[in-house]
C-alpha cells in the first residue's frame, strides 16, 4: 500500500524498536527534503545563507497553509481544486471591504482592517461551505463540485474587482499581517505556525480528525459506526475553506493589494504535489501533517534553490516534473519491496 | 459626450500602409467625429483575457469610444495567453454572428491569419491593437512594437548612466515566456544594453505575470544577484518589487516597469518606481476602434498606425494625459456597449 | 415484517440471500429509514434518525459488511464516533488504550491495538468488528453473519461471549447461513423471505429440515451432495512450497482430475495462501508447482489461466466481481479469447450475450438478467456469475477459496451441485474452506493446515471433523 | 449505484422494453444537451442558425478529440492532466519538424506535411507511454504522474520553441487538416468523427475496451481474471496519448502555427468536466463514449452560445461553474430517487 505506513507504531509495551520500522514511520519526506537542502547547500552556498532560508521559510508559508487545508480535505477523500480562486476572492473581497470601510471613515484604521480580515476570512470559510454543501448534500463529487466553485469564485473575484488589483491599503494591514518580525521571525511564519498547531490538534486530538480519517478511509463504516458524515465532510470543508481564507488574507498583506489573479493553477497543482510528495493518499484516510508540512517547503525549496542556481525557467518546469514522478515512483518501489 | 471624446495622440504612420519599405512618419491621430458616423456599426473586440488592469485601460479605450460614437460594442476574452483556438473561434463567431468590424489583441502572431483572411473574404474588416499579427490581410494596425517597451526602458537607463559613469547591473523580470509582448520587451531591453559596457543585464527572469508570483522571484533574485542596482520587467513585476524593496528598506534599487498600471503610476507619483514605458494603451484601442469606424464609412483613414510608447518618469507623470494609457480612477469596467 | 426480541435471549433471523436480512438490520439501527411501521423499545416507540441515535438506545450492530476504515488503527476503529473525551473536548488517548487492551483480554481476542485495519485478514477484521460493537455495552446486540470467516476456535469463543451477554440480559439478534450454529446458540428463530416474516419458532423444536424448507418454501433433501469420486491422473503436484511472507512452509500437495481436495485449518493458517501460491499470486520463495507434465512455478496469475487453471477468489468485492460493469461483461471477462468470443480480432458480442445467457443459466443466477450491473445482485449470486466467469474457460483445475462464505443455503447446494457435475466431467478441484463441515463433505481427499504447514490428511472414514480439528491444534 | 433498481428481467431473447429503462439507459446527457439547444435557441434565434451551427461543429471538434482520449484514461481508472501539455508539445514539434523538413527542400511540401504529421503524432503517443509506464510499472499514481508529465512537457515545449509562434507553416497542411471541406462538411469534423468510431470500435468491440473497463472497475479482479493488467494499462496510455496527438496536430493546423502555449489549463479542466457531466466515473469502469462526445459538445455550445447572447465573460465563467454543479447534483438526485 502506501510508503507512509507511518502509523505502525510500536506497542507500547513493547520497547524493541527496530531501525527499519523508524525508517518506515519516518516515512520519505523528511529524508528527501533534507536531501535537497543537502544537495543545495553543495551547489550554492548561499542557498543555506540566513537571509535565503528567512526568504524560504516565508516565501513556503502561504503554500504551506494552502497545503494545509487542501491536507483536511484530501483526507476525507475529496479533493480541493477552488484553493487557488477561493484564495482570489478572498483577496479581492478583503479589501475592497477594507477600502469600503476606510472610504467611510479614513481614521478608523485598525477597524477598517479588522473588519476586512474577518470579512476575507468569512468568504474563505463560505466558499468552504459551499463546497461542503454540494459536496455532503448533493453528493457531487468533489472534484466536480470544487471544479465548479474554481470557476464561480474565479468569476465573482474578477466580477468584484473588475480585473483591477485594489491598492492602496494600509501599511498597518501589511506591517501586521506579512512584514512585522516577532523576535526575528516574521509573523506570516507564526501564523502559519498557529494554523498547523491547531490543524495538528484538530487532527489528533479530538474526534473530528478521527472522523476525518474514517470518511476518507471508508465512508460507509464511518456512516455504520455512528459518524455523521455530512455533517463533518461539511465541517472539513469549512474549516479548509477558513483556512484558505487566512491564507489569502495573508497574501493580500503580502501583495498589499486585492488581486483576482492571486493564486492561479500553479497554487491548486503545487498544493496537491505538496500533499501527494509526502505521502497522503488522493483516495483519502491517509497522511500526516508533519509530512505535508514539509512537502510544502520542499516544493518552495526546490524552486527557490533552482532560482539561486540561476536555472532556466523552462527547465525548472521540466525538472519540477520529474523530481514530483521519481519521488512518487521511488516510494513505491520501496513501498512494494516492504511489503514482500 | 465628455472631455475625453476630444483626444489626440502622437503618432508615427506607415505610407504606403504594411509595406516593408513603407516610409514612418510623424503624425498626431485624431478620431472622427460623431456627427461623421452614419450608421450603429456592430464591432466585435477581442482580448486575450480581461483580468489585468492592462486589458481594463483596452477595454476603457474601445468601450468609451464606441460609446462617443455612438456605435454598438463587445468585448469577449479568450481565457488567457494559452486559448488560441477560443480566440479563433471568437473570431468565427463575432463574423458569423453578422459584426461589422473586428478590433483585436492577438493571442498569436500567426494562429488568426487565416481567419483573419476568411473575416476580410467576407467584407469583415480587422484592427490589430496588439499581437504583431502577420498577416496582409489585416485592415488597420494600431499598436506599438513591443520590442521598443525594453528598448525604451533601456535607453533611460543609458541616458541617466552614461558612457564612462559607473557600471551599473539590472536584471529583468520578463514575465510569461511564451507570449510575444513579453518576449519582445526583453529581447528589446537586452538587445539595446547588449554593447554598452557600463550597464549589465544579469539576468532574464520568466514567471507568472502575477504580483504573488513575482515577489518570490524577486527575493530569490536578490540574493542570487546581491549587487544589482535596476529591478526592470512587467508590471506586476514591479509592483511586486515596489513590496519587497520597501519591506528590505532598500531605497538603493531603482524599478523600471515595461508598462503601466494604475499602482505603477502611484509608485511614480511617491517615488518608489523610477520610469516607466507606456504604449497609450487605452489609446490603442480608441485609435482602433477609429480605423475600424472610418473604413466602414469610407472616410480617409491611417491603416498602419505605431502608436508607439514613451517613457513616463517621476517628473513627467506631473503632467501627462493619464486618459490615454489608463482607464479613470473609479471606472467601472463594462464589456458592452449597445 | 414483525420482530421482537425479548431480553436475554438469542433471536436468530435466518432466510435465503436477499432475504432482507441486513436491510431490517439497517432499519433497526438507524442506518435507513423505514417506509412505515414503528420500533419500540421497552413497549415506548422510538425513531432512530441516525446510527448515533440507535446506539444511544443501547443498539449495536456487528454489521455484514464491515464499518471498519482500514487505514486507521484498531484501537481508533474500535472507538470510532464513540472517543473518550476530556472536559475539554481533548481526546484521552491514555484511557482509551487502557479499555481497549482490557476489552480485548476479556474477549480473549489477540490483536494489537496500534496495528493498521487494512492490515489484518478477514477473520481478524471481523473480531474488531465484534468487540467494537461490544464495547458500549448495548442493551441490543445484532450480529450479522459475525462468524463467516471464523473457524471452530474463534467461534467457540464469540459464543462464550453471547452467553455472557445473555446472562446480563442483553437482547442479541443474530443472522447466519450455517444451521448448526442456529441449534447451538438460538433461542427462537425468525425466518423472512423476500422481505417478509414467515414464522418465528423455538430454536429446539425444529429441525435442520424444517428450518430450509421454512427459509426456502419448498421441501429440501440432502444438504451436502453425496459425490461419487472416480480420480484419474494426477494434475496438480505442489512440492515444498514456501511463501516469502512466511504464511506457507513446506506444502506438498496434490490434485487428481475428478476429485475434490479440501482444505482446511484454522483462521489465518495459511491455506488461503496456498491457494493463492498455487495461482502465482502470493509470492513463492521455495517449491515447486506441476500442472501436469509443466512446470509453473514461476508462472505468473496469467499463466496459471492460460495452463488451464481458474481461481476464485474468498473475496468477491475486492478481487472478484466487476461491479459496476453488467454480469455479460462479468462472465465473459476471463474467456474474451476464446475462439467462439474472438472472431477475426473483434468480439463476437452476439455469441457473447449468449454464452453468458447460458452460464448464467447453468448457475441458475437470480434474476436472471445478464445486462444488469453485478452491484444489483446479491452475494450469492455474485459468487455464482464469478464461479460461471471461470467455468466458461472450461478449466482443468478450479481452486475455490470459500466459496460458500456469507451464501445461504439454496445457493449452497446449487453451487455444490455445479461443483459435483465439473468433478463427473473430470475437472480438479482445490477447495479451501473455513466450512469444516462442508470440506469433509464435499472432498475426496482433506489436507489439513496448521502454521502453513501440511500437518495431515485425510481420506475416506478418517474424514470426521474430530481427526480434523486434533490436527487444527498443536498437540502438547 | 446507476441504474440498478429496475427489476425488469428481460432475458436476452424477450423483447419487453420499459420507457423507464430506455430513460435510464439513456442518461441525462442528451436531455441536458436538447435543454441547451432548445434556450439558447429561443434566446437567439441566431444559435441555431446553420453559420453558428458550422462554426459550433467545428469548434467542438478538438474538445471532442481531448475528451475522446481523456475518457479512455478515466475508463481505466485513471486521470490525464497531461492532455494541455501534450498538445502543446505535439505542435510545437509538429511545426518545428515541418519547418526543418522544408528548411532542407521547399519544394518537397507534401513529404515535409507528412513527415511533420507523423512525429507530431508520435510525440503525442510518446508522451502517453511515458505516462503508461509510469502508472503501469512504476505503479506512479495517474494522477502524480500526468501531474509530473504536464509539466515536463510544457517545459519541453517551451524549450523547443524557444517561446516564440513557429509560424510559416504551408498553406497545404492548414488546409488539408483544418480549413478544406468534404460535401460542405469541415475537415476536423470528419477526423473527430473518424477517431470517435474506431474508438467506439475499439470500446465495444474488441478485448481492449472490455479490458479497460475491467481495469477501472476492479483492477485486481481483472488481474486474477488473466488480463495483463500492465500491457493493457500501457496501451490505454498510448492510444490516449496518440489521440491527444492527432488533435494537438489539428490544432496546430487550425492556428496554422506551432505554440507552446497551446492547450492550457482550460482544456485539461473541461476535457474532465464533459467527461464527469456525460456520467464518466472518476474511479474508472463506466461511462459511454457517445455521452462524452455529447457532454465536449455542450461545454463548447454552452460558451458558443453565451458569446452569442453577449454574456459578460466574468459571469460566463461563474454561469459555467453553476450549470456543470447543478448539472451534477440533479443528476445525483435523480439516481438516488431512483434507488429508493
Ligand atoms: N441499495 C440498494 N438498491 C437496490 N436494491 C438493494 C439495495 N440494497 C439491497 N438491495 C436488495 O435488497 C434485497 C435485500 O438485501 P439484504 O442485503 O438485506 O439481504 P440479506 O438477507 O442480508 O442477504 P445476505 O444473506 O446475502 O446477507 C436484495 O435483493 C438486494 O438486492
Ligand atoms: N495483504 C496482506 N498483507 C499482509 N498480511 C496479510 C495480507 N493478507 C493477509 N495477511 C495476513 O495473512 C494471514 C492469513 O490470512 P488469511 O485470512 O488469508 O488466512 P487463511 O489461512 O486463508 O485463513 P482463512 O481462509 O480461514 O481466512 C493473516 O494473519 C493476515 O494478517
Ligand atoms: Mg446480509
Ligand atoms: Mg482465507
Amino acid at each position: 500500500m502506501s510508503g507512509v505506513s507511518t502509523q505502525t507504531q510500536v506497542a507500547p509495551a513493547s520497547q524493541g524498536v527496530s531501525w527499519r520500522s523508524i525508517a518506515a514511520s519516518i516515512g520519505m519526506m523528511p529524508l528527501l527534503l533534507l536531501a535537497l537542502i543537502v544537495l543545495f547547500g553543495l551547489l550554492e552556498p548561499r542557498f543555506v545563507s540566513e537571509a535565503n532560508l528567512f526568504n524560504l521559510t516565508r516565501q513556503s508559508t502561504y503554500l504551506i497553509i494552502v497545503c494545509v487545508a487542501q491536507f483536511l480535505i484530501l483526507i476525507t477523500g475529496g479533493i480541493d481544486l477552488s484553493v487557488g480562486s477561493n484564495v482570489a476572492l478572498v483577496s479581492v473581497v478583503t479589501a475592497t471591504v477594507m477600502k469600503y470601510m476606510l472610504g467611510i471613515d479614513p481614521e478608523a484604521v485598525s477597524w477598517a482592517v479588522t473588519v476586512a480580515i474577518v470579512s476575507g476570512v468569512l468568504t474563505g470559510a463560505g466558499v468552504g461551505l459551499f463546497n461542503g454543501l454540494g459536496v455532503a448534500l448533493f453528493r457531487v463529487t468533489p472534484f466536480v463540485m470544487t471544479l465548479g466553485s474554481l470557476s464561480i469564485a474565479s468569476g465573482l473575484a474578477l466580477y468584484i474587482s473588475g480585473g483591477y488589483s485594489i491598492s492602496g491599503l494600509p501599511e498597518q494591514f501589511g506591517n501586521v499581517l506579512a512584514y512585522d518580525s516577532v523576535y526575528g521571525i516574521p509573523v506570516p511564519i507564526l501564523y502559519a505556525a498557529v494554523i498547523v498547531v491547531l490543524t495538528y490538534v484538530l487532527l489528533s486530538w479530538t474526534r473530528f480528525g478521527r472522523y476525518f480519517y474514517a470518511i476518507g478511509s471508508n465512508f460507509k463504516a464511518a456512516r455504520l459506526s455512528g459518524v455523521r458524515t455530512s455533517l463533518n465532510q461539511v465541517f472539513a470543508y469549512v474549516v479548509a475553506g477558513t483556512i484558505v481564507g487566512i491564507g489569502g488574507v495573508l497574501l493580500t498583506a503580502r501583495t498589499e493589494s486585492g488581486e483576482a489573479t492571486l493564486g492561479g493553477t500553479d497554487l491548486i497543482l503545487n498544493s496537491i504535489a505538496a500533499c501527494l510528495i509526502a505521502g497522503v493518499s488522493l483516495t483519502g484516510g491517509r497522511g500526516l501533517l508533519r509530512n505535508v508540512v514539509m512537502g510544502a517547503i520542499f516544493i518552495t525549496a526546490l524552486s527557490n534553490g533552482m532560482n539561486l542556481l540561476r536555472v532556466n525557467s523552462y527547465l525548472q518546469t521540466i525538472i519540477i516534473g520529474a523530481v514530483l514522478v521519481i519521488a512518487i515512483a521511488v516510494d513505491q518501489m520501496r513501498d512494494s519491496n516492504r511489503n514482500r | 459626450a465628455d472631455a475625453t471624446d476630444n483626444w489626440e495622440l502622437n503618432v508615427k504612420e506607415r505610407t504606403p500602409p504594411f509595406s516593408e519599405k513603407g516610409e514612418w512618419k510623424d503624425a498626431v491621430y485624431k478620431p472622427l467625429p460623431k456627427s461623421d458616423v452614419s450608421e450603429k456599426w456592430n464591432i466585435c473586440v477581442l482580448f486575450p483575457h480581461t483580468k489585468d488592469p492592462y486589458y481594463m485601460a483596452m477595454t476603457y479605450g474601445a468601450v468609451t469610444e464606441a460609446k462617443a460614437k455612438g456605435i454598438a460594442l463587445n468585448v469577449f476574452a479568450a481565457g488567457g495567453y494559452t486559448e488560441l483556438p477560443t480566440q479563433i473561434s471568437q473570431l468565427e463567431d463575432c463574423v458569423s454572428r453578422g459584426a461589422d468590424g473586428i478590433a483585436m489583441v492577438a493571442i498569436s502572431a500567426t494562429g488568426l491569419n487565416r481567419a483573419i483572411a476568411r473575416a476580410a473574404d467576407q467584407g469583415v474588416p480587422t484592427a490589430i491593437t496588439g499581437g504583431d499579427v502577420t498577416s496582409d490581410r489585416v485592415a488597420a494596425r494600431a499598436q506599438g512594437n513591443w520590442f521598443d517597451a525594453g528598448r525604451m526602458v533601456g535607453e533611460y537607463l543609458m541616458k541617466k548612466h552614461p558612457k564612462g559613469s559607473d557600471s551599473v547591473k539590472v536584471v529583468w523580470l520578463g514575465g510569461p515566456e511564451a507570449p510575444r509582448w513579453s518576449k519582445d520587451s526583453a529581447d528589446g531591453f537586452v538587445a539595446t544594453l547588449k554593447d554598452v559596457d557600463n550597464i549589465e543585464v544579469v539576468k532574464v527572469i520568466w514567471g507568472e505575470p502575477s504580483k504573488a508570483a513575482q515577489i518570490p522571484l524577486i527575493e530569490d533574485a536578490l540574493l542570487a544577484y546581491p549587487d544589482v542596482d535596476y529591478i526592470g520587467g512587467i508590471a506586476p513585476a514591479i509592483e511586486a518589487g515596489i513590496q519587497v524593496l520597501k519591506e528590505k528598506g532598500k531605497t538603493d534599487i531603482g524599478l523600471l516597469s515595461s508598462y503601466t498600471t494604475p499602482v505603477v503610476e502611484a509608485g511614480l507619483r511617491d517615488g518608489s518606481v523610477e520610469a516607466t514605458a507606456t504604449d497609450y494603451t487605452a489609446a490603442q484601442a480608441r485609435v482602433a476602434i477609429d480605423q475600424l469606424v472610418r473604413l466602414l464609412e469610407e472616410k480617409p483613414v491611417a491603416q498602419d498606425v505605431d502608436t508607439g510608447f514613451g517613457i513616463i518618469d517621476q517628473e513627467s507623470v506631473k503632467t501627462h494625459n493619464r486618459a490615454l494609457s489608463l482607464a479613470p480612477e473609479g471606472w467601472e469596467p463594462y464589456f458592452e456597449v449597445k | 415484517m414483525d420482530l421482537d426480541v425479548r431480553a436475554g435471549e438469542v433471536h436468530v433471523l435466518f432466510g435465503e440471500n436477499g432475504a432482507g436480512k441486513s436491510t431490517l438490520i439497517n432499519i433497526i439501527c438507524g442506518a435507513l429509514p423505514p417506509s412505515s411501521g414503528q420500533i419500540f423499545i421497552d413497549g415506548k416507540p422510538v425513531t432512530f434518525r441516525s446510527v448515533q441515535d440507535a446506539r444511544h438506545a443501547g443498539v449495536s450492530v456487528v454489521y455484514q459488511e464491515f464499518s471498519l476504515a482500514p487505514d486507521m488503527t484498531v484501537e481508533e476503529n474500535l472507538f470510532l464516533a464513540n472517543e473518550k473525551r476530556g472536559w475539554s473536548g481533548l481526546l484521552q488517548k491514555k484511557a482509551m488504550r487502557t479499555t481497549a487492551l482490557q476489552h480485548f483480554q476479556r474477549l480473549g481476542f489477540h490483536i494489537s491495538p496500534d496495528a493498521l485495519v487494512g492490515s489484518l485478514s478477514r477473520a481478524e477484521c471481523q473480531m474488531v468488528e465484534i468487540a467494537k460493537a461490544a464495547l458500549t455495552e448495548p442493551r441490543i446486540l445484532i450480529l450479522d453473519e459475525p462468524t463467516a470467516s471464523l473457524t471452530e476456535a474463534e467461534t467457540t469463543q464469540l459464543f462464550e461471549l453471547i452467553r455472557g451477554l445473555k446472562r446480563s440480559g442483553v437482547g442479541v439478534i443474530y443472522i447466519s447461513h450455517r444451521i448448526s450454529e442456529i441449534q447451538q446458540i438460538g433461542d427462537r428463530v425468525t425466518v423472512m423471505r423476500d422481505g417478509r416474516h414467515i414464522a418465528t419458532v423455538g430454536a429446539s423444536e425444529t429441525d435442520r429440515k424444517q428450518l430450509v424448507e421454512l427459509m426456502t418454501g419448498r421441501s429440501f433433501g440432502g444438504f451436502y451432495p453425496e459425490i461419487q469420486f472416480s480420480p484419474t491422473e494426477t494434475l496438480l503436484t505442489v512440492s515444498s512450497l514456501s511463501t516469502v511472507n512466511g504464511k506457507v512452509r513446506d506444502a506438498s500437495l496434490t490434485v487428481r482430475r475428478g476429485e475434490i481436495v479440501g482444505l482446511a485449518g484454522l483462521v489465518g493458517c495459511g491455506k488461503s495462501e496456498i491457494g493463492r501460491a498455487c495461482f502465482g499470486v502470493e509470492p513463492r520463495a521455495g517449491g515447486a508447482i506441476q500442472l501436469g507434465d509443466i512446470d509453473l512455478s514461476h508462472a505468473t496469475p496469467r499463466d496459471f489461466i492460460q495452463s488451464g487453471v481458474a481461481y476464485v477468489t474468498n473475496d468477491r468485492i475486492h478481487e472478484g466481481m466487476l461491479l459496476c460493469r453488467s454480469v455479460r461483461e462479468n462472465i465473459s471477462l476471463a474467456s474474451l479469447k476464446s475462439p467462439t468470443l474472438l472472431r477475426s480480432g473483434m468480439l463476437s458480442r452476439k455469441a457473447e450475450k449468449r454464452e453468458s445467457f447460458d452460464m448464467a443459466k447453468r448457475m441458475s443466477l437470480a434474476p436472471l438478467d445478464i445486462e444488469r450491473t453485478a452491484q444489483g445482485f446479491s452475494g450469492g449470486n455474485m459468487q455464482k456469475a464469478l464461479l460461471g466467469r471461470f467455468l466458461a474457460r472450461e478449466p482443468q483445475l478450479l481452486i475455490l477459496d470459500e466459496p460458500t462464505v456469507g451464501i445461504d443455503v439454496n445457493a449452497k447446494a446449487e453451487i455444490y451441485a455445479v461443483l459435483e457435475q465439473l468433478v463427473s466431467a473430470g475437472m480438479a478441484v482445490l477447495l479451501i474452506s473455513s466450512d469444516l463441515p462442508e470440506v469433509l463433505s464435499l472432498s475426496n481427499r482433506v489436507y489439513v493446515v496448521r502454521e502453513g504447514l501440511i500437518v495431515d490428511e485425510l481420506t475416506g472414514d478418517k474424514r470426521t471433523e474430530e481427526n480434523a480439528l486434533s490436527g487444527f491444534f498443536v498437540k502438547e
